[in-house]
Order: structure tokens, then C-alpha cells, then sequence
């Protein structure tokens, strides 16, 4: 029993919020909104490069053979960082999908040579510029490789949706299992809900500093400081979940211990970065109302990505069936 | 306490809906673009032309005359026939009672009107970069040069800033004075030579604010409101407006609900979480609406807004996030797509704005508890 | 449209006010704790002495012939002055019940001869020691006469509670309603509770204007001011929808619209006075903890009333049910 | 990471499992009345005769030098497994480890075997009439008059006061200095001739605290703990064993958490939203265990615990809080019956003064957010 993360996974993470740092800057993810696909310029092939797409793959189809504990914080560093990209749905998701499947998309995949999104659930999906999609049909997944879809333009510019309309070519996917597929999804969603939410505390902390209002600095009031040592809690009460959620889709065979610890993880990492979200915004004021401030960019992937695998309520229900109640 | 609507009350209303149902103009473009902004100045017009553009007004100045049950009641109507919002709220609801409080004859009589017919659209030109809640850090200095004042500064967050005729400003004219001391109610043409404006994107990248840049920009000193240096106290009295009943009357809200529980009605199997939200929101906006109508009762009586128009702020600001909060979660992942029928999501970005603008609601809490529970200040 | 009450409303209201406090001071109900019957010596009396026993029975039955919006602030100011009476029982829905159907009781019952409770919703009657029961019996109303209770204690002692086991006594009450018996115990009750909570809110104020910590008055600190200002927010929004049931409950002849502004009225005053408890407590520290120091008689009545005839959820159902969801 | 408890681990777990099955005493007394006190006091007995008292201690106070992580297992076996509460907690968690810390050798030898079973059972004198969570106003003065100290003033809050055998006080050694100085950690024996103990009543009128009165009380100077003048630094080592792990460990609130999904799984058309009440608190007693394993993590690799520990400490108590109000909706109009089977209630009661005592949560958010996050503190 130890509940902390090893030096090599602290380093990958290091090395990853690196790359955002220097790739994917503020600037970049505005840039990515006026691109026809919507995506960071080189940074999925950086990705690749550093072996960030392969995590989820074995070593024996030229994959890292790491598991979801060591995927979990890098997932958090995009939401951190803000990245415009499927990333969660691609590595999280149809990597070891297609690996589980044994299907060839996968060489590409992890290569950086295709992006692949999801469909799990229904009615939207996300990276809509994406070249197959992970689509749930029935108690099965397939590759969704020719489809139509209706664009839909989300409040999260970040975010390239479409409605899919009709699927015109797809191969089944035998051995990936959908439930094991959602899972996943709701724990990368989870972990990068946790990374924006730390990017929002962080800035709201430095901005309010520096701020100030009737003489002396707004992060001096005791009223701003209640509402940033609450998100300061609700975020360290919902990581441990996020991490321990990793461990049991990593490591527990029982799918349904595994989907309530993903739906514990979610659920409270909605709820921080929602709180988070809700504050950044009152203690920035104005300013962090505005489209040209950078706050913007994690304000929208908060309401976003709180929503997103599943809300509140939806994984609190799962929790809810879990236990027995 | 009587509660049954007298027949003349009866009669304006039902007029007042008929006339809303008549003369809906259907769906128009958003007053934060250029386009927008003038079919909403068209409204205004048609609006006024019936008269019910200021029904609260002396017809005089374009209005009917109405008691605060009329405006109430006009104002439920208003909102619930979902016709066009107002593009002229800022001048009519912020700065029109500073006009009639504070405002020279000749300004009544060139202002009122004008405002009323729409041919005014009016902008606020209080807050700057280092003055958001607290106006005594306004720095625009405005100094007197003959008739005229000589403005150099910024102010920023006016909202309808882009497109307004007319920005009611605050600058500080006696550059001395510290604080509250040497400011000015300063009423700016949007055409004032020296005076630039950039739009600022909300959150959702419309222009709902500019930023105003005064490089030299000449004024003439007719344009003061309440006396050079009299600024902070003419402000403030606008200020018990904007926080108090003149600026979000309850049938704004009424409305909103009404529209939730209309959203939740066609959503099959219903989650009883967001069962009880729909709720919750919609009993506050009758709390918001029968603390108004007890609010109204005394104010016909002759009694004052005094602070607890603070509690009204915080209030409604934090029921309006709720309403429109709750109307994205009913939606479920569609509620994050903007498309034409989605309202809400539009709403809630603006809703957003509302526990900042006009006083911080840890401002107004603040109010709440120093001067209406009196505890101390410090 | 006038919402406001009337001068005689006031001036009845205040009347009222310095009864319970020369006759219900807090020492009275500690008192009444150790009774045997639970009561306040000689307060029955003067209530009737003053009518306010009598409001809601007709001037031809001997009462004062007025309404529920002539009763509403005086029983907030028995929830003000934390009165250890089955008061909202005996004079919002039992005399009334007894007017309605003509019984012989009510004459006693205005003279203050006589109390009587209720047992609309089941399980548990307060005032135990009461002398008739108005009791839900299907559609109509009984008054019970002779039962048998097995006494409960209730944390609040100013409620003697009992759990009714068996009757072997009543009365039909031909003529009395008992939707509109629950109405108007549930408009009373939340009367009560505004009371109530102006009173945790008073007694607050005051004590953390005294109060110093670290150099300052403890109301100096803005997360106080805060808390109490949202106290005081929720109870200026609440205290009309109760203003508003009671005009309801007087006046209009659809039972489902009263029930929604009962409803609405009762779910707000459970709220309000549920956070005032929580602050009161929260601000006064300690000493607040204590059973020697009074604000734990409010604190009591303030738990238990949120609850007493419908909880916050009970009368949300019912406003969804009135208006369509 | 690694989340599988070791073989070693499971058998500690079923060890410990096994003999608090064995062993249970059943039902006993409230600990805040006299009876129930002695009964909890020989229940103590029999735990550090079996050496299931002090775990985590060296074998030579009567502990079995367990780890952080069997201390853990140990907290959720014994909390979970429904035998009575610690009624030497005040002393095993908030005053143990400042001795450990600060006590002499003659201390350590005396007072923690002595602790460990029962023998003494220790209160907490530190707040004040005028000193709540402010300890730098404590008054209590202790003059030294040749190897005693001579104590006069008045403590109050103490809880288990009312039947402890001893108490561990701060009071004032030097009176000229102001503040943070000039206190000391003071061990006071209960029978000490000159103090008086009276016992306040909780809400539900239990004597669950005690006043001290001092009166020219004299105290041994051998019972200093850490030095004359040190009380403050002494104290808020012991504050943080008190914010931290040792005081409430997340295994109650698992237990509690448990007893509440089993009460809410037994309910009969379960409220929708009551369920999710339900489970919204068992997700967070998790979170609680998740984040103590992880500090555990950390505290085993050789950090400390910083003023990251007030996080916890609004987080339980608020936990605490919701866990006990859900229980309390859950049994509807019962809920407010005091019954040999509703001991939420009593937990109720004693969960409200969680966000109170040991610093206020709102010092604890101050805390956290000058400490942690580095706001600026003016």
C-alpha cells in the first residue's frame, strides 16, 4: 500500500507539461480555433515523438505497455494546459482499444498519423475533424472510419463537435470492451477536469495578488480567500480519487469496483472544477469576463468537460448502484 | 394587504398584452452587433411610438404617468411575451433617474426624450482598469479649459459601449482630491473629437463592452450632472437604481422561470434532482417578485430604497445564474452547443456577469452586513 | 395590490410582542420544561384574554372573525419569542377546523379553556398533553377526544411529542377540510419559522458585535458578515411568500393554488431558518454549544419546524406537482 | 503506486477484525456522564491489555510500533467494527504527541503508559472565556513560587473536564508579555487543591464540557511540558496533530458513512434526492480516506504535515456535518426523537461543534488559503 507516484511517473508528467508549455501555449489553442481542423500544429506529432499516443499500447505493437496510473497525470497536465485536442478520447480511449482488438489502426494511432475520437454514448462527439471514430453499438465497439455528421459549435471553441447523422463504414472491434472504453473516457475527463481546475486556482491566486481594489490587494479579503481555500479543498479531496480510480482501471478485474471508483472520481472532479470555474471567474471580476483574457480558454473547458463522460448526477447514480442503495 | 388586482390594474395589463402580442417583432439580431443594435433602436422606436417605451415617465417626456404596480405589472408583460430585450436600459434605467434627480431643466428636456425615443442610446462610462468596484480609484481627469473640459484617460466594461450615442461618465475633475473627493457625473458624446472606442469581447467573443480612450477630448461643460465635484454622491444615487428595483424587475425573472418549467415540462423521465432545481428557481423568482411588491407598497408610502436594496442584488444576480444553470443541465450535452433555439446558453454567459457588475456581490454582502444588520465596519 | 399590512395588524402584532416578552421570557420556557404539562403558567389565559385565540373563529361564534393574514405575524412572533405551546396547532387550524364544522369544542377552545393539536400526516403529535387531537381521518377530520400516545422526547423539549398508538374517542368535524387544515399548519408553521429565524439572526448580530477575537469584533470579519448577510437575505425573501400564503389561504377558493403558495412559503421558510441556525451557531462559537446560553432554545425550534409539516422537499414536490412538472 | 494491501497488512487487518469481534463490550454509558465515564475507562483497559490501545506507539508506552498505514487499517477496523468511542482521545491524539516531542524522559516514562491504559484520562484546558480560537488572549496566570507554579483564572470548553484525571493547560507564566508570549504547557493534575471543575452542558443538555476555576492552584513545575515560555510553539505542535492525521482519522467517518448507506438502503422508496445526499457524503468519506493514504505516503517518505492540515480539518467537519443531517432527513419526523436507536442525533449534536472547535473553520480557511495558497495576509 502506496499511494503516491513514482519518480519515472513524476518525471514523464514534467517532461509533458513542458512540451504544453512550449507547444501549446494560450496563444496556440487561439490560433488552433481559426484552423481548419482545429488542431496545435505539431504538437500531435510531438506527441507521439514522445511516446505520449502509445502509453496505453503494449510494447509488442511498439507501445509503452503502461498503464492508466501512468497516463493519469499526463491527461491532467493537458487539461492544465488546455489543449485543444482529442487527446483523452485517442490515448485514453481508442488506443488500447484498438489494441485490445488487435486492429491495424492502431500502428497509425500511436504513430501520430491519425486521430481517433469517441462516440460512446450518443448524440455528440467530440474533435469532429477526427480521422475514425471509437463508436459504442450495442454491447460492442467498432471503428467508425466513413460517417456523416452535423457540425454544432460549442460555447468551448476548444471543442469541434459534430452530430452524428450516419455511419457509412465501420469494422467491429471484438475484444474491446465498451463498458472498460467509458470507463476510461469518464477517468480522462476526470483527470483533466482535475489539471484545469488547478490551472484556474493558480491564476485566480496570482491575479488577485496583484490585484487591488479600496487600497490593498482583493486577495486579501477575507471573503475572496474562503472562496479560493474552498477550491484549494474541493481539489485535493477530488485528486486521491482521480488517482485511486486509475489504479482500480488499471488493476481490478471486478467492472463494477471499477466503475464506481471512476464515478466517485468523476463526480467530485466535476464538482471542483465546476467550484473552480465559479470562482476564478468572481475573484478575477471583469477581466476574466472578457474573450481576449486567457482565463476564457479553462472557464469553458470547466463547464465543458464537468459535463462531459457523465455530470454529477450521472456518476453519482452509478455510485448510487454500486453500494446498493 | 390586498392582493386582488383592481379593475383599472386589470385593464392595463390586459391592454399591455395585447398590445405586446400585436406588435411582437419577432426574432431580431443581438444588440452587441452592429445590426443588432439598430433593429433593437427601431424597437425602441415602435415602443415608443405607442407609448410604452418609459411608461413610468410623465408624458412629458414620452411616458403614461404609471404608479410602480402598472410598471411592475407592464414589466411582467414585458418580459413574459418575449419580445426584444432593451437596448436602452442603461440610460433609461441607470441614468435617467439621475436626470430627473439631478438634471438642469434644459437636460431634462434635451435628454429625457431623446433616451426615450431610442434616437439616445446610452452607454456607462464609470469603471477603468483600476477602478472596477471601487469608483474612488477613477483616474480620466477632466479639467476645465473655458467652456469645456479637457478629458485624458480610459474607462472600460460600458456596456453597449461599441454602438452607444451618448456614455454617462465619472471623471475626476479636481485631480487633488483624493477618493470620493473632486469627481464628476460627465455626460460625453459617443462623436467627441479625441475620443476612441474598441470593443471588448464577453466571453462568448461578442462585443458586449468597449473600451473608451480620451486623448484631449473635448466636452462641453453643459454636460455636467449635479455640479462639478458633486460625482461621487450624484453616482451613488444611481447606484441605489441600478441595485434597486429600476433595473431587474422581477418579470425579467418571472419570465425566465416561466421558460424553465416550461423546458422541464417536455423533458421525458424528468431526473428528480433537476426536478427540485427547476423548483427551487422557480419559487425564488416569486420571492424575488412578492419582496418587490412589498418593496413597491412602501415606496408608494413614501418610504426610500436604502441599502437592503443590496439583499435585492445578490438575489436576483445569484437566481439568475441558477435559471439559467439549471436550463444547460436539463439540456444535457446538447447545453454547451450554441445553436438558434438555445437561448440559454446566451443567457447564462450574460447571467455570468451579474454577481460582478454593479458592485461585487461580496460588495453588496459587505453592504448588507454594515449597514442594514449593522455590524461593524471594522 | 397593496402588500402591506394594515396599522391594526401592527399595532395587533406588536401587542402581541410584548406579551411574550413580559410572559415568555426565556427563563419561562426553560421553566416550562419541568412542568408536568409542559406549559408557560398563565399564558394560555392571556392569549385568550387578548383574542389571539379567537382570530379565526367568526365574531357570531364569539372570535374576532379575522384571517389567516391577521394571524400570520403573531404566530411569527411566537416563533420570535421560541413559545412552548401547541400555539400554530390550536389557533391557525384547529379552531378554525372546529368553526367550520359547528363543534361544540371551540368555545372552550377560544376561552383558553381548552388546547388541541394535531395529527394530520401521521406518526408523531405535538403538545402531548393536549386536550383533544385534530385528527386526519381519510378525507374528513375527527376531533379525538380520548387516546393513547406513547410519549417520545424530542430533542427540542419544547415539544412534548407523543406517538399516537390508539383512539378511542372522537368526534366527526362534518365541514372542515383537511387539505386545508394541512395548509394552514404548514402556513403557521413557516410564520413560526421566520420568527424564528429573526431571532437566531437578532441574538447573532448582537453577540458578534460584543464578541472580540484577535484584537477585533468577531462581526468585523467579512466570512461573518457574509454569513449573516445571507441570513438575512434568505429571510427578506422568504418572509413575503409567507405574507403572500397567508392572503392565499384567506382569500382564494382554489385549493391547488393555496397549496402551491403554502407550498412555496414553507419550503423558503425551511430554508431561511435552517441557515440561520447553521450561522447562528457557527458565529457564536462555543458558547452557542452551550444549554445554559438561550440561542440553543431557537436552534432547537429552528431544527425541528424546517421539518414540521413538510420538509423543504415535501413542499417542493407540491409546487412541481401545481404547476406541471 | 501501489494499492494492494501487502500480505502482512491483510493479516494486521484480520487480526485486528477478529479480535474487536471477540471482544466487543456491547452497548455502554454515555462517556459524559460518570457511570458511562468508568465503563469507557475500562474499556480502555482491556484494548491496551490486548495491545489494541495506543498501536502506533513503541512497545514500551504499550503500543505495537505500528506503521502509518497499519495505524490507518487499525482506525477503519475499529471504527467500523461499532465498539465504543475513545474517551482518551483528547489525550492519545492532541496531547501524546507533544510529549513525544517536547517531554523529558521522567514524562515520557510517567504520563504515556499511564495514558495508554486508561489510568489517566486526560482534558483539554486551553480555551478561555475571552481566548476561543484566539489562544494568544489566555489570561490563566501561573506565577512560580518556588518549584510550583501558582494558578489563578479560568478555562472553559474542556472537554471531558468533567471526569478527567488530568488536564493539559496553556497558561500564562509571564503576565508583562503580550500576546504569544510568555505562555507554557502546563500538565495539571484533576485533584489539584484551589481548581474547581464545573460541567456546562452541551445542546442536549449532556455535560459534555467543563470550566476549570483556578484559585491560587498549585501546580508542580516538574509538570512544564517544553519549557517555561514555550507554551505557544509547544501548543501549535500539538494544533497540528489536532488539524492532522491522529484526531480524526478517516476510518470514523467510513464507519459513519457505512451506517448511512445501510440506514438510506433500508428506506422504503428512497427519495431520489436523499439518495444522492447519501451518496454524494459516502463519495466524500472516500475522498477522505484517499487523501489520508496519500499524506500517509508522504509522511512515510519523511515530509511533514503543514498548514495543508486545515484542509482536512474543514473537510471532515463539514463531512462529519452532512453525514449526520443526511441520517437525520432520512428518518423523517423520527428524526427529532431522541431513542435508544437514533444515535444520529447525538451525533448530530456533537458533529455541530466540528466546524467549531479546534479553530473555527474560518480560521482554518484563512489558513489555508495565506498558508497554502500565499494570499497576501492584509
Amino acid at each position: 500500500m502506496k499511494f503516491s507516484f513514482t519518480d519515472e511517473q513524476n518525471m514523464f508528467r514534467e517532461t509533458v507539461r513542458e512540451l504544453f508549455a512550449d507547444r501549446c501555449p494560450p496563444d496556440a489553442v487561439r490560433q488552433s480555433w481559426d484552423n481548419d481542423d482545429g488542431r496545435v500544429p505539431g504538437l500531435w506529432a510531438a506527441l507521439a515523438e514522445m511516446g505520449v499516443l502509445a502509453v496505453l499500447a503494449p510494447e509488442a505493437a511498439g507501445g509503452l505497455g503502461m498503464n492508466e496510473v501512468d497516463l493519469v497525470r499526463i491527461l491532467e497536465e493537458a487539461g492544465y494546459a488546455g489543449v485543444p485536442e482529442p487527446l483523452v478520447e485517442h490515448v485514453a480511449v481508442a488506443v488500447p482499444a484498438l489494441a485490445e482488438a488487435g486492429h491495424a489502426a492502431l500502428e497509425a494511432a500511436i504513430a501520430g498519423d491519425s486521430t481517433i475520437t469517441l462516440n460512446l454514448s450518443g448524440e455528440v462527439i467530440v474533435g469532429a475533424a477526427a480521422d475514425a471514430v471509437v463508436h459504442r453499438h450495442g454491447d460492442t465497439l467498432q471503428l467508425v472510419t466513413e460517417w456523416q455528421a452535423d457540425e454544432a459549435a460549442s460555447i468551448d471553441q476548444s471543442r469541434r463537435l459534430g452530430v452524428l447523422t450516419d455511419i457509412t463504414a465501420a469494422d467491429p472491434l471484438d475484444g474491446a470492451d465498451p463498458d472498460l472504453a467509458f470507463d476510461r473516457a469518464a477517468l480522462g475527463t476526470a483527470a483533466q477536469c482535475i489539471g484545469v481546475a488547478r490551472r484556474l486556482l493558480e491564476a485566480t491566486v496570482e491575479y488577485v495578488a496583484e490585484r487591488h481594489q479600496f487600497g490593498k490587494p482583493v486577495g486579501s479579503y477575507q471573503a475572496v480567500k474562503h472562496h479560493l481555500a474552498n477550491v484549494k479543498i474541493a481539489l485535493d479531496f477530488a485528486a486521491p480519487l482521480v488517482y485511486r480510480a486509475a489504479w482500480s482501471v488499471a488493476h481490478d478485474d471486478d467492472p463494477a469496483a471499477r466503475g464506481r471508483d471512476v464515478s466517485m472520481a468523476k463526480a467530485q472532479a466535476s464538482e471542483a472544477v465546476d467550484l473552480a470555474a465559479r470562482q476564478a471567474l468572481q475573484c478575477h471580476g471583469a477581466i476574466g469576463y472578457t474573450f481576449e483574457y486567457d482565463l476564457q480558454l479553462w472557464l469553458k473547458r470547466a463547464w465543458t468537460l464537468a459535463a462531459a463522460h457523465g455530470d454529477v448526477r450521472f456518476h453519482r447514480d452509478r455510485v448510487a448502484a454500486a453500494i446498493g442503495i | 394587504m390586498n392582493l386582488d388586482l383592481a379593475p383599472q390594474y386589470v385593464a392595463f395589463r390586459d391592454e399591455c398584452r395585447q398590445w405586446l402580442t400585436d406588435n411582437h417583432p419577432g426574432r431580431i439580431g443581438s444588440m452587441d452587433t452592429a445590426i443588432g443594435f439598430e433593429e433593437h433602436r427601431a424597437w425602441e422606436k415602435v415602443l415608443f411610438d405607442a407609448g410604452w417605451s418609459v411608461p413610468a415617465w410623465p408624458s412629458v417626456y414620452g411616458g403614461c404617468d404609471c404608479d410602480l404596480i402598472e410598471w411592475l405589472i407592464y414589466e411582467e408583460e414585458y418580459w413574459l411575451s418575449g419580445v426584444p430585450g432593451r437596448v436602452s436600459a442603461n440610460g433609461v434605467s441607470l441614468l435617467a433617474p439621475t436626470i430627473f434627480n439631478f438634471g438642469t431643466q434644459e437636460q431634462q428636456d434635451f435628454f429625457l426624450p431623446r433616451m426615450a425615443s431610442g434616437e439616445h442610446i446610452w452607454a456607462q462610462g464609470w469603471s477603468e482598469p483600476e477602478a472596477g468596484s471601487d469608483l474612488a480609484g477613477i483616474k480620466t481627469k477632466a479639467i476645465l479649459d473655458g467652456d469645456d473640459f479637457i478629458l485624458n484617460g480610459q474607462k472600460t466594461w460600458c456596456s453597449r459601449g461599441a454602438f452607444a450615442d451618448w456614455i454617462f461618465c465619472i471623471v475626476r475633475t479636481d485631480p487633488e482630491a483624493e477618493r470620493h473627493q473632486g469627481l464628476t457625473y460627465l455626460l460625453v458624446p459617443a462623436e467627441t473629437p479625441g475620443m476612441e472606442r474598441r470593443p471588448i469581447g464577453r466571453l462568448d467573443g461578442e462585443p458586449g463592452f468597449a473600451e473608451l480612450f480620451f486623448d484631449d477630448a473635448r466636452v462641453s461643460a453643459e454636460h455636467v450632472l449635479g455640479g462639478v465635484g458633486q460625482g461621487w454622491a450624484v453616482a451613488m444615487a444611481a447606484a441605489g437604481s441600478e441595485r434597486g428595483l429600476s433595473l431587474r424587475s422581477p418579470g425579467r425573472f418571472m419570465a425566465a422561470a416561466e421558460r424553465l418549467r416550461a423546458l422541464a415540462a417536455n423533458v421525458t423521465d424528468l431526473d428528480p434532482r433537476l426536478r427540485d432545481e427547476v423548483v427551487d428557481a422557480w419559487i425564488k423568482a416569486q420571492a424575488y417578485r412578492w419582496n418587490t411588491y412589498q418593496m413597491a407598497a412602501d415606496l408608494m408610502e413614501g418610504d426610500e430604497i436604502g441599502p437592503e436594496a443590496s439583499e435585492g442584488k445578490v438575489f436576483w444576480s445569484e437566481l439568475d445564474l441558477e435559471l439559467h444553470a439549471t436550463a444547460l443541465r436539463l439540456m444535457g450535452p446538447m447545453g454547451e452547443v450554441a445553436h438558434a433555439g438555445n437561448d440559454w446558453l446566451d443567457g447564462y454567459v450574460f447571467a455570468l456577469s451579474g454577481p460582478i457588475y454593479a458592485g461585487t456581490n461580496e460588495i453588496q454582502r459587505n453592504i448588507v452586513a454594515e449597514r442594514v444588520l449593522g455590524l461593524p465596519r471594522r
